[in-house]
């Protein structure tokens, strides 16, 4: 993915970046439009309330399951009959309790790793080629722009994030990089 | 069932594959041709002896095929053959009908011994040095040939020795011809544990110059003094045998077995009443028991007979021997006394019997006519569940003593120009005071027809080594374990391992040599065709039921393992008339303020006289009681060491007036507070890898007495002292002495 | 029904005499690991016997009591082996799998017997001692757990025999090395699970006991204890 | 917390990664030999066999197992105790959870490698992989060393998740300060984080739920270790108290691990205005807790024992209370309990020099725990005939200290690669307090974190 053309404004403390916000919401910017990037999480601010839903707890529960019954089958088919069973003189093979035991560790197992698969993918890490991102934001900057403005509104968007305290605006064009 | 077989397979495979790794160079030595027929991994089960002690036990012995490194005509190369595997017990042998003791399991690696001697050796530096050549057999059999003719020609008196263990048979028979055509003695025999006191005591109480062969097995009342019959002593097979039997062996009917002893021995551990005795006391202890005996009419005295008569007040009812004025000196209380000889006179058949150290203290003799004196008032002599007396040879006349020829030898009274050694080390299994050493550095010439490099051949000039016992033929005439005639004969059982030859085959080669008068006096030319003969000869004497002629005889008697008689013997007692004997204190060499304890040693249930502390197998088992290993130690009871500040593992030095060693202390609850005790069998200066510079040799200090009216060695009348010097070394399989905690004390 | 193998061990015939022991050495290939690692112990005997003594001077008895892997029927040493090399047979044995040994020692300290021995380093046997190894063992290398086996070999080469020639095994006909050696005969071997052979008898018998039956391992050797003598039992 | 700006707090917590002086590499290679030791140590035992250890019969476990039980026990440090402060929400935590995350790592790996070294036979280690092999069987279910290799393996890969995924913005902080090839490896480990809303809500909503995960994860992990004793009928191990108690100890020797590397790491990378008293206060007194908890369930347990008076146990009891193991049992409570109580109890006492002097015991402590744990019992079990004892020889020594070596080093250089402190936790932790007062003033506007 080029680096999409973008206008955006560098913010240096929340107050004046949740403004900064406020005005492209103002402006009838779409929100899927909007960008904002952070070296920490704002999570009391109004400029970080957006993809807020997930359903990864609920994947993660599945991926539980789905660990556990591996865990259960692993159990249970390999002491019972792979590839032929085993002469124990009629000693139990296959017991609850440790069966149990399995059965939760890869449960947990399935449900951490489920939940480390959800996050890279809905956050669509790791991805290394180039892309809007300022090193500013390394610096503490909060990152506010608008994505492929149109011609029209570039002005007018440039002149509302400085007015709402943006230390600087950038834009980039096409494939400029960072 | 066909997953184990693969697993059974997988485990040949894996023993193969673990003993011919990659790159072993034996892969580039060439094969032999097999000089037997074998079928890979099938075992073939053959009949032999035992020789590793007087009990003469039966083996069978498992033979398979496999791969040996051999040299063949001097060639190194890999010869197929059969190889023995394992011994066990022949359950058709009337001795020990198919069991066997642990040194006799451990027969194996004499053969396999790593340290064996592989072919004849001319000593090449000094004396002793250790510095041999190997030679071939016709150099040595020339080198021992011309020395011997040498002699011949000198017309020397006594210019010829022939030290040997204890020998029965053709071998004992060839050996002494063989001496007696140089004007010499008879062959000198020595072992440290010899029976000739019994022998003897046996001889004026009952007639029979042998040890007894106890019936244990159906005796309900078994009194002994001191013999540890179970392990060590006579025939501890048989015994065993007869102890199970006596114990469980009868349903509803379970024997009594009382010890006397100062240390607990592997036998008095089984017993059912440990009695702890004073040192020499036993005899006085036996007529203590007759006495009550008499006093209480439970027994006539005259119905003790001959063995009666030869203890003087017999006939009166012993008023000596009152249990009351006894008990002090005897250290046992009157009332146990009484109590032990109301049990025994109430049991039918009831037997005494006497061995060990209760017999080698200067009044042994006493001790032992005493005790046999008991059995005979007891009823139990020659009748089942008493003491019976086998025929297997004639009584034999008394060797000529080993420290009397030392000490003429080493004075110079008498010349020795060649020596043989069989079977003997008596540089090791003598005291020091009879400078058997001494003597053996005059003597010009020495050949030892042994094995392995010890103490004594490492003084030889010639080395003949000897078979194996699993690779020679083999013959014996066990005198106890059974009441049966029995004699054994057993072919080899595999072929020699190395270059060696049976002792008696080279000794007929040589007098073949030699000439003369031994074409007549020897007329085998192998030791096989003696053997052969004295079949013949018994054939003869005794007839068969199931044999037609002399051949079929000698062919079932080597199939079976021997021949021996359905019946118990009948022999004849040869009473000779004797004169009553007093009784005689004790004496033990060392002042007693000085030296304030009783040194006891004893045979080792493993190692027995020392002969065996070469085998691994004898080292790393543990001993039954201390649990050590590879090692030996002092055992002495927790006061005794309490007072001298001695714990356990502690290095202590034992003095006696003749010498000093140095062990680590075993505290023990089952000794005497005044004895120090010591298993014989370590200590060895020159015995392969596996006992050279192991522990100390209790003999090699141990005071010159003899047992008063005979020529043997009263090995427990000496007394020590003993001091802690440091740490020592004592490694125990076993952890905790008691069964219970003893922390849990602390509560 | 597959045989139940067990044994019964009279301790009023056992006096201790160590002839099992250096039979099991002869038959099993044991190797004997020298004097420094015997001070280390890590002597291997898989029967060894053990003595106790009770009392103290004069009063002194001693016992002694001939322990090998009691072949338990819940042997802890089973489930803690994470690769089956310790496992349950058909015949009632706890087979040991040389094989699939990876040597975590875990059955060793799950079993209170401490009848399991284990190769601190390979075993040496100086040449020609090796020409002494029974070829029906195999030869267990460094790392790996070793028990007694109730000699297996001797079994399985006698239920071949008899199947061979069609026949059902003679109780008494199988003998491990201990028992065909034990100059007392205290040992018996013999199918538990025919209630007419003479283990079975002996462990009906009212002094049939079990070492630490109290735990639960349901060992299939059977103690007789030592039995005390009365006179009256004899009058 | 502090009056930083992001500016100074990122300056600040990134200098460690720059720069190596002298000293470190003195120390760096001191440990690195010390380590390789211990490498050439277990390749020696490899080579000649495990002989060269002291073990023997009965003692068929001894350092290797404490060591082991110990490094799973230190592991619990980080992810539990983070994971703990975490779901409470403890503002004070985000200093430390770092510092406590990275140990239970290479705690972890460490103690998981102990089972392997301490195998008869290493190079079969695989044969515990529940894989289908050649050899037709699957690892035996029921062994505790089977539940081992399955909890350890979760909670290690729980545990490295739970300490990369936070990382992955401190490493995008350095990629964009960065220059040459550190700019490169640093971008690649930043993963591409550019730092938006979406990212920042997935990541704290992973870490969330890992948080909870990773709790039980934990305390069955050394539930499972304790097994792995209690599942065998040894004296004084076949107990029920033994999970709990496991779990107690790896905790209190967690806390003790990482009060030490703070008090270490605060002098070291002169962190002395983030990791604050109140921080080694707070620890303080959560060790203090785990130490009276500690000797809550060491007297439970004995005095069960003393007053079941089964004889095989009080075997051990007594071996341990006035046996061959005394000094050790009783140096044990020294450092567990009587020297870390009055250090931690006493308010002036509970400085930074307090905590980590008391933490140093405790660590000591732990181990001789471990050690009394396993050998007294093992060397005194059942039939006293086999009694016997332990002594560890210079391969087992070598390993154990090349392990404590190998544990420094790795701290070490994570310490230049990797800020100890999350930077953007820290940062975050900043705006808390408007956070809590824009929730009191609009409740309805702010949803539940």
């Amino acid at each position: 993915m080029p680096i999409p053309g973008a206008i955006y404004g560098l913010f240096s403390d929340p107050s004046s970046a949740e403004r900064g916000m406020d005005a492209l919401s103002r402006a009838g910017i779409r929100p899927d439009r909007i960008v904002v990037m952070s070296a920490e999480p704002f999570d009391e601010y109004s400029f970080s309330k957006m993809d807020e839903a997930t359903p990864m707890p609920w994947l993660a529960a599945i991926g539980g399951i789905v660990g556990g019954t591996c865990g259960f089958l692993l159990a249970r088919l390999t002491q019972e009959g792979y590839p032929f069973p085993l002469i124990t003189g009629g000693m139990p093979l296959l017991a609850a309790w440790p069966t149990g035991i399995v059965t939760y560790e890869l449960t947990m197992l399935g449900a951490v790793l489920t939940t480390v698969v959800t996050l890279l993918i809905t956050t669509r890490l790791p991805n290394w080629k180039p892309k809007l991102y300022d090193p500013e934001v390394a610096n503490g900057k909060i990152l506010i722009g608008v994505l492929e403005p149109s011609d029209a509104t570039r002005t007018e968007i440039e002149g509302r994030l400085l007015a709402a305290g943006a230390e600087q605006v950038k834009t980039t064009v096409g494939d400029v990089a960072s | 069932m066909e997953r184990r077989d693969f697993l059974k397979i997988s485990a040949v495979a894996g023993a193969t594959a673990a003993l011919e790794g990659c790159g072993n160079p034996d892969h580039q030595l060439i094969r032999f041709v097999p000089e037997e027929d074998l079928i890979p991994g099938i075992a073939t089960w053959k009949p032999s002896i035992c020789t590793l002690c007087p009990a003469g036990c039966g083996l069978l012995v498992r033979v398979m095929a496999g791969e040996a490194e051999v040299v063949r005509n001097g060639q190194l190369g890999l010869l197929k053959m059969g190889l023995a595997k394992k011994l066990e017990g022949n359950p058709a042998h009337p001795i020990n009908q198919g069991k066997l003791c642990p040194r006799g399991q451990a027969g194996l690696q004499v053969t396999y011994h790593p340290d064996r001697i592989k072919g004849p050796l001319v000593r090449t530096g000094r004396r002793g040095s250790g510095q041999f050549r190997e030679v071939g057999w016709d150099e040595a059999t020339k080198q021992l040939v011309q020395k011997l003719s040498e002699l011949k020609a000198s017309k020397q008196e006594g210019g010829l020795a022939f030290v040997t263990a204890p020998l029965r048979g053709q071998r004992k028979t060839i050996i002494d011809t063989f001496v007696a055509s140089f004007k010499g003695l008879t062959s000198i025999e020595f072992a440290f544990f010899d029976d000739s006191v019994i022998r003897a005591a046996n001889a004026a109480s009952f007639g029979h110059a042998l040890p007894p062969t106890v019936d244990i097995g159906t005796s309900n009342y078994v009194i002994s003094f001191g013999a540890d019959f179970l392990g060590t002593w006579n025939s501890p097979v048989a015994q065993s045998l007869g102890f199970g039997h006596m114990r469980k062996g009868r349903p509803g009917q379970r024997g009594k077995f009382v010890q006397f002893e100062q240390r607990i021995s592997q036998t008095g551990a089984s017993a059912d009443e440990w009695i702890p005795v004073e040192p020499g006391a036993e005899g006085m202890l036996a007529l203590s028991l007759a006495h009550v005996i008499i006093a209480e009419n439970k027994q006539l005295a005259t119905a003790a007979g001959h063995a009666g008569s030869l203890i003087e007040g017999w006939s009166l009812g012993l008023p000596d021997y009152a249990p009351e004025k006894v008990a002090a000196q005897v250290g046992v209380k009157p009332e146990t006394i009484a109590r032990i000889a109301r049990e025994a006179a109430a049991q039918d058949p009831a037997v005494a019997l006497i061995g060990d150290a209760a017999v080698a203290h200067t009044n042994g003799l006493f001790n032992a006519l005493a005790v046999n004196a008991l059995s005979a008032l007891l009823g139990s002599v020659g009748k089942p569940g008493g003491i019976l007396f086998a025929s297997g040879s004639s009584a034999k006349p008394p060797a000529a003593s080993l420290q009397s020829w030392a000490s003429e030898v080493s004075s110079g009274a008498t010349a020795v120009d060649v020596l043989l050694l069989y079977n003997a080390n008596p540089v090791f299994a003598a005291p020091a005071e009879w400078g058997v050493q001494r003597a053996l550095e005059k003597v010009p010439f020495i050949a030892s027809f042994g094995s392995f490099i010890d103490e004594t051949s490492a003084l030889a000039d010639l080395i003949l080594p000897d078979h194996s016992p699993l690779e020679s033929w083999l013959e014996d005439t066990p005198v106890s374990g059974s009441a049966k005639t029995v004699v054994s004969v057993a072919p080899p059982a595999m072929n020699p391992l190395h270059n060696t030859r049976a002792m008696a085959d080279v000794l007929l080669d040589a007098a073949h040599q030699l000439g003369g008068d031994f074409a007549k006096t020897l007329p085998w030319k192998t030791y096989e065709e003696a053997i052969q003969a004295s079949f013949a000869a018994l054939y003869k004497e005794k007839g068969s039921k199931t044999a037609k002629d002399a051949d079929e005889f000698w062919k079932k008697a080597q199939e079976q393992g021997g021949w021996w008689s359905t019946e118990p013997s009948q022999v004849a007692a040869v009473i000779s008339a004797g004169t009553a004997v007093k009784n005689s204190a004790p004496q033990f060499s060392g002042d007693s303020s000085q030296y304030p304890y009783h040194f006891l040693p004893f045979a080792s249930q493993l190692l027995y006289d020392g002969s065996l502390a070469h085998l691994p197998w004898m080292q790393e088992v543990p001993d039954p009681l201390s649990t050590a290993m590879w090692g030996t130690w002092v055992e002495i009871n927790p006061r005794t060491a309490e007072k001298l500040m001695i714990q356990q593992g502690d290095l202590v030095e034992v003095v006696s007036p003749n010498g000093k060693l140095r062990a680590p202390a075993l505290v023990s609850p089952g000794i005497a507070p005044d004895v120090i005790a010591m298993p014989v069998g370590q200590g060895h200066q020159n015995f392969t890898r596996y006992a050279t510079g192991r522990g100390a040799n209790p003999i090699s200090i141990l005071a010159p007495a003899n047992v008063e009216g005979t020529g043997s060695l009263a090995w427990a009348a000496t007394r020590v002292k003993l001091s802690r010097v440091g740490r020592g070394k004592l490694i125990l399989f076993g952890g905790s002495l008691s069964e219970s905690s003893p922390e849990l004390k602390h509560r | 029904m597959a045989h139940q193998w067990g044994m019964a061990i009279d301790l009023d015939r056992c006096n201790g005499c160590e002839a099992c022991v250096v039979a099991c050495h002869a038959e099993n290939n044991i190797s004997t690991v020298g004097e420094e690692q015997a001070a280390l112990s890590r002597a291997k005997h898989w029967i060894r016997v053990e003595r106790y003594y009770e009392g103290e001077f004069p009063d002194v008895r001693v016992k002694f009591t001939p322990v090998l892997c009691q072949q338990c029927d819940a042997a802890p040493c089973e489930p803690v082996c994470p690769t089956f090399a310790s496992y349950h047979t058909s015949e009632g044995l706890n087979g040991q799998v040389y094989n699939r040994c990876i040597g975590t020692r875990y059955c060793a300290n799950a079993c209170p017997y401490v009848v399991r021995y284990f190769n601190f380093y390979n075993p040496i046997w100086e040449k020609p001692l090796q020409l002494q190894l029974n070829p029906d063992v195999s030869v267990r290398e460094e790392g790996v757990m070793e028990k007694c086996t109730f000699c297996v070999q001797r079994i399985k080469a006698r239920e071949i025999q008899a199947a061979a020639e069609k026949r059902e095994l003679r109780d008494g006909e199988i003998q491990p090395a201990c028992v065909q050696s034990c100059p007392t005969r205290a040992m018996v071997f013999g199918d538990l699970g025919d209630p007419e052979s003479e283990v079975s008898r002996l462990a009906r018998s009212s002094r049939a006991t079990k070492l630490l039956g109290e735990l639960g391992t349901r060992p299939k050797v059977n103690y007789l204890p030592r039995d005390s003598w009365h006179d009256s039992e004899n009058a | 917390m502090t009056a930083k700006t992001p500016e100074q707090i990122t300056n600040d917590l990134l200098r460690p990664l720059s720069g190596i002086s002298a000293r470190y590499v003195f120390w760096a290679a001191l440990l690195a030999g010390i380590a390789v030791a211990a490498l050439c140590a277990f390749l020696y035992q490899v080579y000649s066999g495990l002989g060269v250890s002291g073990l023997r019969s009965p003692v068929f476990w001894g350092f290797y197992i404490t060591n082991f039980v110990f490094w799973i026990g230190l592991s619990h440090a980080g992810t539990l105790i983070s994971a703990i402060l975490r779901l409470a929400n403890a503002t004070w935590r985000r200093p430390v959870t770092r510092c406590a995350e990275v140990i239970t790592v290479f705690a972890l790996s460490i103690g998981a490698t102990f089972p392997i070294i301490h195998l008869g036979r290493p190079w079969l280690a695989f044969f515990l992989f529940p894989y289908p092999s050649e050899r037709g069987l699957w690892p035996n279910i029921r062994s505790p060393l089977l539940w081992d290799f399955f909890a350890i393996n979760t909670y290690l890969i729980s545990s490295v998740t739970f300490l990369l995924l936070p990382m992955v913005p401190d490493f995008a902080l350095v990629r964009d300060r960065a220059a040459g090839w550190k700019k490169k490896i640093y971008s690649a480990l930043a993963l591409g984080w550019t730092g938006t809303p979406k990212q920042w809500h997935r990541l704290e909503t992973a870490m969330h739920i890992m948080a909870i995960a990773v709790i039980p994860v934990a305390v069955s992990v050394h539930s499972i270790v304790s097994w792995d004793f209690a599942m065998a009928p040894v004296p004084m191990w076949h107990s029920t108290i033994f999970a709990p108690y496991f779990v107690a100890g790896a905790i209190f020797s967690g806390i003790a691990a990482l009060i030490l590397a703070m008090a270490l790491l605060r002098k070291l990378l002169h962190l002395e205005e983030y990791l604050l008293p109140i921080h080694f206060e707070n620890l303080g007194k959560l060790l203090l807790v785990m130490s009276l908890l500690w000797f809550y369930f060491v007297f439970a347990e004995r005095l069960t024992t003393w007053y079941g008076n089964e004889p095989s146990e009080m075997a051990v009891f007594w071996v341990t209370q006035h046996g061959s193991y005394a000094p050790l049992f009783w140096a044990m409570v020294s450092c567990n309990f009587l020297i870390p109580f009055p250090l931690l109890a006493i308010k002036k006492l509970r400085t930074i020099t307090g905590t980590a002097i008391a933490s140093f015991t405790v660590v000591i402590g732990m181990w001789l725990e471990r050690f009394l744990i396993i050998v007294p019992s093992l060397s005194h079990k059942y039939l006293p005939y086999r009694w016997g004892t332990y002594r560890p020889t210079w391969v087992e020594i070598t390993i154990t200290a090349g392990t404590f070596c190998t544990m420094v080093l790795l701290y070490m250089i994570f310490s230049k690669i990797v800020p100890v402190i999350s930077v953007w936790e820290l940062k975050a932790g900043r705006h808390e307090e408007p956070h809590a007062l824009r929730l009191a003033r609009q409740p309805d506007q702010v949803e539940a974190d």
